[in-house]
């Protein structure tokens, strides 16, 4: 599998600024957004197919950048606190002091992913139990009734759903991705294969579109549609799986 | 020669990871050799384990080589199957089963993602149990098994068809949920309106802030 | 001696057959023999596996011993079975996850401020992970949920316990580093300086050309 995630997918401000700090020696007063976004669309094109959480993780980073260029360095909850009362010069004393703490649990990050990846060349058995064994299992059909069953499914699917992308960064999106949910489930009801152009044809903005994406990557992760792209930046096909016929409107 | 014994190697790791008995054939297919040696070494393996007397061996049942654990020990694995932990088992069958039932035909891919774990085991013991069978492949790369429930499932459950299954809910966020969907949908708003009710208050009006 | 054999073959059946590490006291208590000999037997079988170059090794991992496939097979193995989908951790979740391994129990909150960003989204996948866990609430206003590393975290990273990992210090970041951080938060000082050591580079000094 030529699963090449090795790209430095950085998620929040401090990633973000040490990033810039080592790599671009710029001025974090002055982020170029256009260069780190020319930057990223570089890294995707050179993946093979567009991975989906890349690319989710993409909107983050612009978005983040977004933020900080317009809200400032300091993290919004300590606005509220007493950093307020510290003078500029204490400020990024604190700031430096948080960045290096950050980046001694970064390169702790780095180190567990060196271990994970030479971890992952062993399998363990994980076979089921012999046949001759199976009945000494505890019967988990034992007083199990189909709602039982239907409770559990929705038990995952609610552990899962708000695992709902983090738009902590987009925070203004006038149209929730929820609503968008729920209008695209309905519109692939009625035509179960869509393009992702023809879908936002009529977007009445960026926004609209960004919510559109966001809500179909909410979809596949619950495995209900599938997602296929041709080519780099071609257009997406949409195309509904039979289980979406039994989610009843699950986003209200 | 080296070649063979990397062949046995591989072919060791293979049947002992794997969770339904291997063909030669499929054997045969995922080492790209020719299915003779494949029973040769798979001989040659059975021997060696007889000979050093080890606490397992490799059979052939109905649809190929599958390890075993040696009868002579039978009475302690027993007691180990005994003494598992019957909620953890319990827990990931019915979510397993559940998955299969409201979304089949689907893969074991899917219902890992769905989960959040390695179903392998799982879904091997489902089909144990002739809940789940495979009900063909996907056409997609790599054209994976898709899994689906059997007509015993439905018996078992007193089910027509997969149909008569209780419809799934509406799905209703629980509290901690929503407020957590509306702070990061609507955070800046918030933070507006609340500077309005501010001055708002003066008067003494209530103000009810819609998002 | 012939019980001690007994003994060897017995352990090699349950290590096998089971679906998690198991410490030397469960297999002591399984098998009725003292701690030491089963330590010594695990060491005997692992040794003979390695002697004759078997496709299967054991490992101890999260405070117990368990069977892997020989890592040299891996490419084939993975034909075969389905990863577990946490091998694809992204940067973020690595970075969460060591603040959580070292910092446990931790808050989220406590989290956010050592990111300097929201990691609700990043904690609830490593959740269904299953590679941490909610361990209880902090003592404090609003009793926030902390959470800390499970089981399967130690076995994933191939650890014996959470004392295995390297001491955080290890990762303190160099001098080098350090300076630039601190040089370019004071960017706009440097700028300064620069423009006066481009006077000075008349006088034949050498200058560095900013970066």
């Amino acid at each position: 599998m030529s699963y090449t995630v090795k790209l430095e997918i950085f998620e929040g401000p401090f990633d973000l600024l040490l990033n810039l700090i080592s790599k671009h020696k710029l001025d974090i007063y002055d982020i170029p957004i256009g260069e780190i976004t020319d930057q990223y669309l570089d890294y995707l094109e050179k993946i093979d197919e567009l991975d989906l959480e890349i690319a989710s993780e993409f909107l983050l980073v612009a978005a983040t950048l977004l933020e900080i260029k317009s809200a400032g360095l300091l993290p919004r909850e300590e606005k509220l606190s007493d950093v307020e009362d510290l003078s500029a010069f204490e400020k990024r004393e604190l700031l430096i002091a948080r960045l290096i703490e950050y980046k001694k649990f970064k390169n702790a990050g780095q180190s567990l992913g060196a271990r994970i990846e030479s971890h992952n060349k062993f399998y363990e058995r994980n076979a089921a139990v012999e046949p001759e064994f199976q009945d000494l299992l505890p019967d988990f059909l034992i007083g199990i009734s189909t709602e039982d069953l239907r409770d559990i499914f929705e038990k995952i699917q609610k552990r899962q759903s708000l695992r709902l992308i983090d738009s902590s960064h987009i925070a203004t999106i006038p149209i929730s991705i929820e609503s968008k949910l729920e209008e695209i489930t309905e519109l692939l009801r009625l035509e179960p294969r869509q393009s992702f152009r023809e879908m936002t044809i009529a977007a009445t903005g960026r926004d609209e579109v960004v919510a559109t994406f966001l809500a179909l990557l909410e979809l596949y992760k619950k495995g209900v549609i599938s997602l296929n792209q041709a080519t780099t930046f071609g257009d997406i096909e949409i195309e509904a799986e039979e289980s979406l016929d039994l989610l009843k409107d699950p986003f209200i | 020669m080296n070649e063979l014994l990397d062949t046995k190697h591989i072919i060791e790791s293979l049947l002992f990871v794997a969770d339904e008995p291997l063909s030669p054939k499929r054997l045969s297919e995922l080492i790209e050799v020719d299915v003779a040696t494949v029973k040769n070494i798979v001989e040659t393996l059975k021997e060696e384990y007889r000979a050093l007397d080890r606490g397992f061996q490799i059979r052939q049942v109905a649809g190929g080589y599958r390890f075993f654990t040696h009868p002579a020990n039978a009475e302690y694995v027993e007691k180990l199957i005994l003494a598992w932990d019957g909620r953890r088992l319990t827990q990931a069958a019915l979510e397993t089963l559940s998955i299969i039932a409201y979304r089949q035909p689907i893969t074991k891919i899917t219902i890992g993602t769905i989960r959040g774990v390695n179903s392998e085991g799982v879904v091997g013991s489902l089909i144990d149990k002739g809940l789940i069978l495979e009900t063909g492949r996907e056409k997609s790369p790599g054209q994976p098994m898709i899994f689906g429930t059997t007509k015993l499932f439905l018996e078992r459950f007193g089910l027509n068809s997969i149909k008569d299954l209780p419809p799934l809910e509406e799905f209703e966020p629980d509290d901690t949920t929503k407020s957590s969907i509306e702070k990061q949908l609507y955070s800046e708003e918030i933070v507006e309106e609340e500077d309005k009710e501010g001055e708002i208050k003066d008067d003494g009006t209530p103000s009810e802030s819609d998002g």
